[in-house]
C-alpha cells in the first residue's frame, strides 16, 4: 500500500526495564495508514511490552511516541484512545454482566437529554457495524453468557466501533476457529481499504502471510528486522524470528545430548486422552531420563493437556498410565502424589506467591518435609532453601528477599525449584521461560537437562520454536486440541515444524 | 418527668390504692376500680361467653427488668385462663417496636403492655392503638399521647433521691463518676438528669467530674471505671445509670480494695444487686418491686379488657406511679425473697 | 480487587495497601497519641492505667488476634459477638451441672468451635461470600444464645476458679491478660513456625497457586475459621468470669467491628493477603489507648466516636499513600 | 439484565411466602397487616435499594445507617430547635445525607481506603456526629416534644386509594401510606438511571470490569462516589420517613441498618463481586423479610426464633445465587441469548 504516506504511529527509542530484566531496548516501531503490519517474535520478546507501551498500559523507561506527527504522552490509555489507537487485548476486557449493545459502546454511549442513552440510535449503530462486517451476534445477551469466540467478536466490534486510526490486535485469532480467521482477515482488509492502520501481532506465519504488508520481528526486547513480506519467505521470518542468540556451543552441546525415549523406561503413558470440547484422542509416551515438548500454537490446547495431566483440570476420555499403573488425578494433590510436578504457563497467577519469600515459595510444596512434629523447622527450610538457591544460582542470592522483587528469570527459577524440591518423577513445564531474559533461559535449559540426566521425565510446552529444537529430545506437535505428530528432535527441522504448526490453519 | 413533684406523690398514694385493689379484684376475677365503671364479673362473663382476651408486651430489649415484669403480667393473667400472652423483643429500635405495635394492632390484641425507648416516637402507634380500641399500658417510659394507664418506676425522682442518698454517704462532699448509657433511649436521659439535678439541689458540695459511657454493660463499666480512677484517685463514688454498671464499678472498689471506702450507687434493683448491698459491697440503689410493677399493670389491663371500657375514653391516664425505695444496707434486708427479681 | 487483571508484572506487583502501616505509620501514631495523653493526663503512664489498658484489651485482642488468619485468607467473621456470649451461657450452665472446670471450659470453647466449623464450611465449600454467611450466622447464634440463656443474668457465684481466669492476677497483673499475652503468643508461633500459618499467607497471597502447589485450601480455610470462633468462645468465658454473669445479650452489635478494625490497623487487608498477628496485637493496643485515653481525658461520647474514625482513616490512609 | 433469574424466584419465594402466612398465620391476610407492611418496611427498601449502588460498585456503604441517625438529628434539631419550616428542612435533609454519602465515595476514591474499612470509620464518626449534635443532649426539655411541621409529618399520611378507585366497596382495602408511594418512586428513578442512563452503563461497567471500564474512558473516580452519594440521598429519604412516623428522632435511629440493607440487596441478587444486580430485587428482598418478620410474630413464634430464621433465609438466597452461578459456570457456551 501507501508505503511513502507518513506514519500514523510512530514510536522512537522505547525501553522498558522491569527490575534487571530488559523487556524492551531502544525499540523503533511505524505504521502507516491502510497498512498492516506483522510483529513477531516468540514469547517474552517485547512484543506485549511494546503493545501495553502503544496502549498506555505502561510508561516506558525510555523514548517516545507519535500519532499523526503529534508527540503524545505516554502511560495514559485514555489518551492513545481518543487519539484512535485501539487495543484487542489476549484477555478479555468486556464487562460480563453488560449486554453485547452495552459492551460496544462502553463509555461512550449516544445519549439524549438528562443522559438519557439512545438506544434507538445505539442499536442503528451496532446493527450498521455488525452487517458492514458480516457479524452475526445477540446484541442484548449479557457477554458473559456468550462463549469465547463471540466474546473476541465483540471486542473486535467494540475496536471498530471506536473507528481507530490504529488497532493493535494482540493474538485476535488465538481462539478463534479458521472460519472465523478467514472472517476477521476479510474485515482488515476491509479496514485497510478505509486507510486504517493495523499491528496484527500473532505466531501463525500462514495469518501474517495472508494479511499482511509488511513484518516488524523483535527478539529478546530488541527490533531485529523491519521488511515487506512481499520481498521475504516463511524460511528468512522464522530464521530471523528464531536468530542465533544462544551460544551457538550451547545449542550444540544440547543437539549431542540428545537423547529420545532417553532410558527407554516408559514413565508416563496417555491414550486417547480427552476433555470435552477442549482436545482429544491424545496419546504419547514420556519416557525417564527424556525431554518431550509440546509445541503448536497458543490456544492449541496444550496446557489444558498438561493440566489434566497434572490433576488440576479433569479429563473425561482415554487413560493415563505412571510406570504402568493407571491413574486418574483428580486434584493437584493427588497428581503430585504421584510423583508430578507442574510449572504453571503464568507465573504471577498461578505460581508464585509474589510477597512471599524466596525460601517460603521454595518449600511451598514440600512443607511437610520441613515439619518437625507440629512445627516447621526453619532452618530445615533455610539450608533447603540455601541449597535450592545455590543449585539454580538465584539472584539476589538471599532467602528472605520477597520473590516479587527478583527478575523473571531468577522468579522462574525459584519456581522451577519448588518442583526440584519434590524430586518429581515427572515434571511438566508450562512455557517455562516467557519472559525470561537470555542468560536466564540457558540456564533453566542446563537444570532441565540435569534433571533429566538425573532420570527425570520431562513434559514442556513451549511456543518458542528456537527453545523447542534447543532443550527438546522429542517434539510433539498439538493443532487445535489434536496431538498431530511427534517426532526425534534429530531427525526434524525447523521449517518443517513449522509448517505443522502453521498447518494447524489453512 | 414533666410533672411536678408534690403531684407525683399524690398519684403515687392513688397509684397503690388502685394497684392493690386491682390486684385484689384481678385475683379473685370480680371489679370495683375506681375511676372505671363498674361493669362487675368481667372475666367471669368472659369466660362463660368462651371470649379469649390477647395481650402482649413489647420490651425494648431482653433485660432483667422487663423480664420480671413479664412474670408479674403472667403471675395475674395465666389463673384467669381467658388471655393469650406474649412478650415482643423491641431490639433497642423504635422502629422495631412501632412496627410490632402495627402488628399488633391488626391482631386485635385487646391490651398492649408497652415499655416506649422513646414518649414521643411511639406516642402516634399509641394514638393508633387507641383508635383500634385497644388499650396500651405504658411501663416505666410514660408517652406523649395520653392512653388508658401508665405504671412507673420513676427515673427522674428516683435518680435525684438516689443523688440524696448518695450524698449523704459521701457526707456531702467528694467527687462523683457516672457511668452512664449511650445516648437513644430516654430512660438514660431521664437517670442522667435527675441525677445531676439531685447533686445540684441536696448536694452542691459534691463535684461530677466524669460522666462516662459504659453501654449499660458490667465489664465496659469496669474498664471505664478503672481509667477514671486512675485519672481521679480521690473519686469517692460512681453512679451507675443501671445495676449492672454499677455492679461493675462495685468489681473495681473490690479490686483496688476501695470496698467501704468508695461509695457506689446503682439503679433498677435487680437481685444481684440486692445480695450486693447485703454483702456490704453495692452502697444503694433505686430499688422497685418490678412482679408488682407487672402484676399491677396486668390488673388495670384485665379491668381495661374486661371491664367494658372505651380505650379512645382515656383523655386523661391514670398513672400508677410505683412505691421505689433506695436500698440501702439498712433496709436491704426487709426484701422478701419474693419481691426479688 | 482493584488491581487490572493485565499481564506480565506491572500492577500486580503493587502492594497491598495496608501492608506499610504496621512497620511505620502505626506505632508512629500509637507514640503520638501516648504522648499527647500522657501531656493531658500524667496518670494515663500510671502503672495502674498502664495494666488496665492491657486488661481493657485482653477480650477484644483475643478475638482480634483469631481472626487475623480469616481475615487473610480473604474472609471476615461478623458472628464474633453472638458467639462470645453463647461460650459464656455454655460455660455457665456446664457449672451449673457442677463438672469440673476443665469440662466447663471445654464445653465453652466448644461451642465457639462448632459455629466456626459451620461457619467455615458454608464458605470453604460452599463458597458462599463470608461477609454474607457470618452475618447469617450473627442472626442465628444470636437468637439461639436468647433461647438458651434468656434475658436473665445467670449470676456465677462462689466458683473461686472459673472467676480466677478473668478476675484473679499473678504478680500483680491480671490473668486474663496472660491468657491474651499466650494466645497472641501462640497465635504469631502458628503464623511463624507451622505450615498452617504458611499456608494462611500463601492463600491470602495467591489462592490459585497454594491450590497448585497440593494444598488443601478449603481444609485450611475451614481451620481459620474455627480458630477464630474458638478465640471468641474464649473471649466470652473471660468476659462471663469477670463479671460473674452469663448473659445471651453479651457481645452487642458493634464488637464485630471493633475487632476488625483492630486486625485493620494491624495492617491487615480486609481483601486478604499480607497480614501479621503480631502486628494485629500492635493495632489491639493502638485502639485501647485511644478508647483509655479518651476516658481518662472524660471526652464526650460524641467527640470520642469521631476521633476514632478520623484516627482511623488517617492512619489506614498514611499507609494507602506509602503503597 | 434489569430482572435476573434469581430476582424471578425471588419473586416466586416472596408469593410462596405470603400464600403461606395466608393461610396458616391468623389474621395475616388483612388490609391492616398490608398496610403495617408497606409502612414499616417502606424505608428498609429504600436503604437497601441505597446500598445496592456501593455494592454495584464493588464497594459496600456501613455507615448507612449512622447516615439515617445523622439525618434524622438534624431534622430534629431544625425543626424544633431552629423552628425552620418544613419546606427548606426537607431539602436540607436530603443534602446532609448525600453530603456524607459523597465523603464516603471520596474516602474510598481518593485516599484508596477499603470501602469496608471507609465505611467502617464513617460509621463510627457519623454516629458520633449525631450524638454531638443532638437536640435531646441540648435541650432536654425537647425529648417530650414531637416534631408537627406539616412537611415533615405529612410524610407520614395513608392515602385511601380503595375510596376512589371505588375497589373499597367490593374489598377492603388497605390505605396507602405515602412511603410505600415515595418508595415506588425512588425505585422508579433509581432503576431508570441504571438501565436507561448513560450513568447506569457506566456503575456496572465499573462494578463489571474495573480496567475495561478504564481503558474506555468511564471517569471511575466519579461514578463510584456519584454511588456512594446515591446511597446516602436514600439514607436521608429513609430517615425523613421515619422521622415523620416517629414524629421525633433519637440518636439511636438507624442502627444495624446497615446489615439489614446489606441483606435485603443480597438476598435480592445483588453480587457482593459488583456490577450485578438491580433495584427491584432489594426492594422486594426488604419487603421479603418484612413480611416473614411480621407473619412469624403473627404465628406467635417466639422473636428469638424469628432471628434464627431469618439468618436461615439469608444464607439460602446467597446459596440459590452460588447455584445460579455454577450452572453457569458449568456450560459457558449456553444460554447466549437474551436473559
Amino acid at each position: 500500500m501507501s508505503a511513502q504516506a507518513a506514519p500514523v504511529l510512530n514510536a522512537r527509542g522505547l525501553s522498558k526495564v522491569y527490575g534487571n530484566l530488559v523487556a524492551l531496548a531502544d525499540a523503533d516501531f511505524a505504521v502507516r495508514p491502510g497498512e498492516v503490519r506483522a510483529l513477531i517474535g516468540s514469547n517474552g520478546a517485547g512484543k506485549s511490552t511494546l503493545v501495553k507501551i502503544l496502549t498506555g498500559a505502561i510508561v516506558p523507561t525510555g523514548g517516545r511516541v507519535e500519532i499523526g506527527g503529534e508527540p503524545v504522552p505516554l502511560g495514559d490509555p485514555l489518551g492513545m484512545i481518543r487519539r484512535g489507537v485501539a487495543c484487542i487485548y489476549q484477555h478479555s476486557n468486556l464487562a460480563p454482566a453488560m449486554s453485547v449493545l452495552d459492551n460496544i459502546f462502553l463509555g461512550r454511549q449516544p445519549t439524549g437529554r438528562f443522559g438519557i442513552v439512545d438506544t434507538r440510535r445505539q442499536r442503528r449503530e451496532a446493527a450498521a457495524l455488525l452487517a458492514r462486517h458480516g457479524i452475526e451476534i445477540a446484541l442484548d445477551a449479557p457477554v458473559g453468557t456468550l462463549p469465547t469466540v463471540k466474546q473476541k467478536e465483540v471486542e473486535i466490534l467494540k475496536a471498530l466501533a471506536l473507528d481507530a486510526r490504529v488497532i493493535l490486535m494482540d493474538e485476535p485469532t488465538a481462539w478463534l476457529a479458521s472460519a472465523d480467521v478467514a472472517r476477521l482477515h476479510a474485515t482488515i482488509r476491509a479496514l485497510r481499504q478505509r486507510g486504517v492502520a493495523i499491528v496484527y501481532i500473532s505466531h501463525v506465519l500462514d495469518e501474517i502471510f495472508a494479511v499482511c504488508d509488511t513484518v516488524t520481528i523483535m527478539r529478546d526486547g530488541r527490533v531485529v528486522a523491519e521488511s515487506q513480506l512481499a520481498e521475504t519467505d516463511r524460511a528468512q521470518v522464522v530464521q530471523l524470528m528464531v536468530g542465533e542468540t544462544l551460544a551457538r556451543e550451547t545449542v550444540a552441546a544440547a543437539r549431542q545430548q540428545r537423547r529420545p525415549r532417553g532410558t527407554g523406561e516408559i514413565r508416563l503413558r496417555v491414550r486417547d486422552l480427552g476433555r470435552r470440547g477442549v482436545f482429544g484422542g491424545v496419546s504419547f509416551d514420556l519416557h525417564a531420563g527424556e525431554i518431550l515438548c509440546l509445541t503448536g500454537l497458543i490456544g492449541s490446547k496444550r496446557t489444558e493437556l498438561v493440566r489434566c495431566i497434572f490433576g488440576s483440570d479433569r479429563f473425561d476420555a482415554g487413560t493415563i498410565e505412571i510406570d504402568g499403573r493407571a491413574v486418574s488425578p483428580r486434584s493437584p494433590v493427588e497428581g503430585i502424589a504421584s510423583g508430578i510436578g507442574f510449572v504453571p504457563e503464568d507465573r504471577h497467577r498461578e505460581g508464585l506467591m509474589l510477597d512471599m519469600t524466596v525460601t517460603d515459595n521454595l518449600v511451598m510444596a514440600t512443607l511437610d518435609r520441613h515439619r518437625r512434629g507440629p512445627l516447621l523447622s526453619l532452618a530445615g527450610m533455610a539450608r533447603a532453601g540455601r541449597r535450592a538457591i545455590d543449585d539454580l544460582s538465584v539472584r539476589p542470592p538471599g532467602g528472605g528477599t520477597a520473590v516479587k522483587l527478583l527478575s523473571g528469570g531468577n522468579q522462574q527459577k525459584v519456581l522451577v525449584g519448588k518442583w526440584l524440591a519434590l524430586g518429581p518423577r515427572i515434571l511438566i513445564l508450562d512455557e517455562p521461560t516467557v519472559g525470561v531474559d537470555i542468560g536466564a533461559k540457558a540456564e533453566i535449559y542446563a537444570i532441565l537437562r540435569r534433571e533429566r540426566e538425573k532420570g527425570a521425565a520431562i513434559l514442556m510446552v513451549s511456543s518458542d520454536l528456537e527453545e523447542v529444537m534447543t532443550v527438546a529430545d522429542r517434539i510433539g506437535v498439538m493443532v487445535s486440541g489434536r496431538l498431530s505428530a511427534v517426532h526425534d528432535a534429530g531427525s526434524v527441522g525447523m521449517d518443517e515444524i513449522v509448517r505443522e504448526i502453521g498447518g494447524g490453519t489453512p | 418527668m414533666t410533672t411536678d413533684r408534690s403531684k407525683g406523690r399524690r398519684d403515687f398514694l392513688k397509684a397503690v390504692a388502685i394497684g392493690s385493689t386491682a390486684v385484689a379484684g384481678a385475683a379473685a376475677g370480680m371489679f370495683g376500680t375506681p375511676g372505671l365503671p363498674a361493669t362487675g364479673f368481667g372475666v367471669t362473663r368472659a369466660r362463660a361467653e368462651g371470649t379469649r382476651y390477647r395481650m402482649a408486651f413489647i420490651q425494648w430489649q431482653p433485660h432483667t427488668v422487663p423480664a420480671a415484669w413479664s412474670k408479674g403480667i403472667e403471675e395475674v393473667l395465666t389463673p384467669q385462663q381467658v388471655i393469650d400472652y406474649e412478650l415482643l423483643d423491641g431490639q433497642n429500635k423504635v422502629e422495631v417496636q412501632v412496627s410490632l405495635m402495627d402488628t399488633l394492632i391488626s391482631q386485635g390484641a385487646s391490651v398492649i403492655f408497652l415499655q416506649p425507648i422513646d414518649s414521643v416516637a411511639l406516642a402516634p402507634s399509641i394514638a393508633k392503638a387507641k383508635r383500634a380500641g385497644i388499650s396500651v399500658i405504658t411501663l416505666n417510659i410514660d408517652a406523649t399521647e395520653p392512653h388508658a394507664s401508665h405504671v412507673e418506676m420513676n427515673h427522674y425522682y428516683g435518680a435525684m433521691d438516689i443523688a440524696k442518698a448518695m450524698g449523704d454517704a459521701m457526707g456531702g462532699k467528694g467527687k462523683v463518676a457516672i457511668l452512664n448509657a449511650p445516648p437513644g433511649i430516654i430512660i438514660r436521659d431521664q437517670r442522667t438528669n435527675g441525677f445531676v439535678e439531685g447533686m445540684k439541689q441536696h448536694h452542691p458540695g459534691i463535684q461530677i467530674v466524669a460522666d462516662q459511657v459504659a453501654d449499660w454493660d458490667r465489664k465496659k463499666a469496669q474498664d471505664v471505671l478503672n481509667t477514671i480512677l486512675a485519672a481521679n484517685p480521690d473519686l469517692g463514688g460512681a453512679y451507675g445509670v443501671n445495676d449492672s454498671m454499677a455492679l461493675g464499678a462495685v468489681d473495681v472498689a473490690k479490686e483496688k480494695g476501695l470496698l467501704g471506702k468508695f461509695v457506689v450507687f446503682g439503679n433498677d434493683g435487680e437481685t444481684a444487686a440486692l445480695e450486693s448491698i447485703e454483702a456490704g459491697e453495692l452502697t444503694g440503689t433505686q430499688y422497685t418491686d418490678v412482679y408488682q410493677q407487672g402484676r399491677l399493670a396486668a390488673a388495670a389491663a384485665t379491668v381495661l379488657a374486661t371491664g367494658g371500657v372505651e380505650a379512645g375514653a382515656f383523655a386523661q391516664q391514670s398513672r400508677l406511679l410505683m412505691p421505689y425505695v433506695i436500698a440501702t444496707k439498712a433496709n436491704a434486708g426487709s426484701i422478701q425473697p419474693s419481691q426479688r427479681w | 480487587m482493584t488491581a487490572p487483571a493485565d499481564r506480565r508484572g506491572t500492577v500486580r506487583a503493587r502492594p497491598a495497601p495496608m501492608r506499610h502501616l504496621a512497620p511505620n505509620a502505626l506505632p508512629v501514631a500509637m507514640a503520638v497519641a501516648v504522648a499527647v495523653f500522657a501531656l493531658l493526663e500524667p496518670a494515663f503512664l500510671s502503672i495502674d492505667n498502664l495494666v488496665g489498658i492491657a486488661r481493657q484489651v485482653a477480650i477484644v485482642g483475643i478475638m482480634a488476634v483469631c481472626m487475623t488468619f480469616v481475615i487473610m485468607t480473604g474472609g471476615v467473621d461478623l458472628s464474633v459477638g453472638p458467639v462470645l456470649a453463647l461460650a459464656g451461657l455454655a460455660a455457665f450452665f456446664a457449672l451449673d451441672g457442677g463438672h469440673p472446670l476443665p469440662v466447663v471450659l471445654l464445653a465453652g470453647l466448644a461451642v465457639g468451635a462448632a459455629v466456626g466449623l459451620a461457619n467455615g464450611l458454608t464458605v470453604a465449600v460452599l463458597q458462599l461470600p463470608p461477609i454474607i454467611v457470618t452475618l447469617a450466622m450473627l442472626s442465628i447464634a444470636r437468637g439461639t444464645a436468647l433461647i438458651v440463656g434468656g434475658p436473665e443474668q445467670h449470676l456465677i457465684r462462689n466458683e473461686p476458679a472459673y472467676s480466677f481466669i478473668g478476675t484473679g492476677s499473678v504478680l500483680g497483673l491480671p490473668f486474663s491478660v496472660y491468657v491474651f499475652a499466650a494466645v497472641a503468643g501462640l497465635m504469631i508461633l502458628v503464623q511463624r513456625r507451622t505450615p498452617l500459618g504458611l499456608l494462611v499467607a500463601a492463600i491470602g497471597d495467591n489462592e490459585r497457586a497454594a491450590y497448585l502447589s497440593g494444598h488443601r485450601i478449603r481444609i485450611t480455610k475451614t481451620v481459620v475459621y474455627v480458630i477464630c470462633g474458638t478465640g471468641a468462645a474464649l473471649a466470652g468465658i473471660i468476659q462471663s468470669s469477670q463479671v460473674h454473669t452469663a448473659l445471651a445479650t453479651y457481645g452487642p452489635f458493634g464488637t464485630e467491628l471493633d475487632v476488625i478494625a483492630a486486625v485493620v490497623l494491624g495492617g491487615t487487608s480486609i481483601m486478604g493477603g499480607n497480614g501479621s498477628v503480631a502486628r494485629t496485637v500492635l493495632g489491639v493496643f493502638f485502639l485501647g489507648i485511644l478508647n483509655n485515653g479518651m476516658n481518662i481525658l472524660n471526652v464526650p461520647i460524641d467527640i470520642q466516636l469521631i476521633a476514632k474514625g478520623a484516627i482511623i482513616v488517617v492512619a489506614l490512609s498514611v499507609a494507602a499513600r506509602r503503597a | 439484565m434489569t430482572i435476573r433469574f434469581a430476582s424471578a424466584a425471588l419473586v416466586l419465594f416472596f408469593a410462596a411466602t405470603i400464600a403461606f402466612f395466608s393461610v396458616s398465620a391468623p389474621r395475616f391476610a388483612t388490609a391492616s397487616t398490608v398496610e403495617n407492611l408497606m409502612s414499616s418496611f417502606s424505608f428498609v427498601a429504600i436503604l437497601a435499594m441505597g446500598q445496592a449502588f456501593p455494592l454495584l460498585v464493588r464497594g459496600i456503604d456501613l455507615s448507612i445507617g449512622a447516615i439515617v441517625g445523622l439525618v434524622g438529628m438534624v431534622v430534629f434539631d431544625l425543626s424544633l430547635i431552629f423552628q425552620v419550616p418544613g419546606w427548606i428542612i426537607l431539602p436540607a435533609a436530603l443534602l446532609v445525607g448525600t453530603a456524607a454519602g459523597a465523603l464516603n465515595g471520596a474516602l474510598v476514591v481518593c485516599l484508596r481506603l477499603q470501602p469496608f474499612i471507609a465505611t467502617l470509620a464513617t460509621l463510627a464518626a457519623y454516629r458520633g456526629l449525631t450524638y454531638a449534635v443532638s437536640g435531646r443532649q441540648l435541650v432536654p426539655g425537647l425529648t417530650t416534644t414531637p416534631i408537627r411541621d406539616p412537611w415533615i409529618v405529612g410524610i407520614e399520611t395513608y392515602l385511601d386509594v380503595g375510596r376512589w378507585t371505588g375497589l373499597s366497596t367490593f374489598v377492603n382495602m388497605p390505605w396507602l401510606p405515602l412511603s410505600f408511594v415515595i418508595m415506588l418512586g425512588v425505585f422508579v428513578v433509581l432503576q431508570a438511571a441504571l438501565s436507561s442512563t448513560r450513568f447506569g452503563r457506566d456503575v456496572y461497567a465499573t462494578g463489571g470490569n474495573h480496567e475495561a471500564a478504564r481503558l474506555a474512558g468511564i471517569p471511575i473516580g466519579t461514578v463510584t462516589v456519584c454511588a456512594y452519594s446515591i446511597s446516602g440521598f436514600c439514607a436521608a429519604i429513609a430517615a425523613l420517613i421515619m422521622v415523620a412516623r416517629f414524629t421525633t428522632a433519637t440518636e439511636a435511629l438507624g442502627t444495624g441498618m446497615e446489615l439489614s440493607s446489606i441483606a435485603a440487596a443480597v438476598i435480592g441478587g445483588v453480587s457482593l463481586a459488583g456490577g450485578v444486580g438491580a433495584m427491584f430485587g432489594p426492594a422486594v428482598g426488604a419487603f421479603l423479610l418484612g413480611t416473614i418478620l411480621i407473619g412469624l410474630t403473627l404465628q406467635g413464634v417466639p422473636q428469638f426464633v424469628q432471628q434464627i430464621i431469618t439468618g436461615a433465609i439469608l444464607l439460602a438466597a446467597v446459596g440459590y445465587d452460588r447455584l445460579l452461578w455454577l450452572r453457569r459456570e458449568r456450560r459457558p457456551a449456553a444460554g447466549a441469548g437474551p436473559a
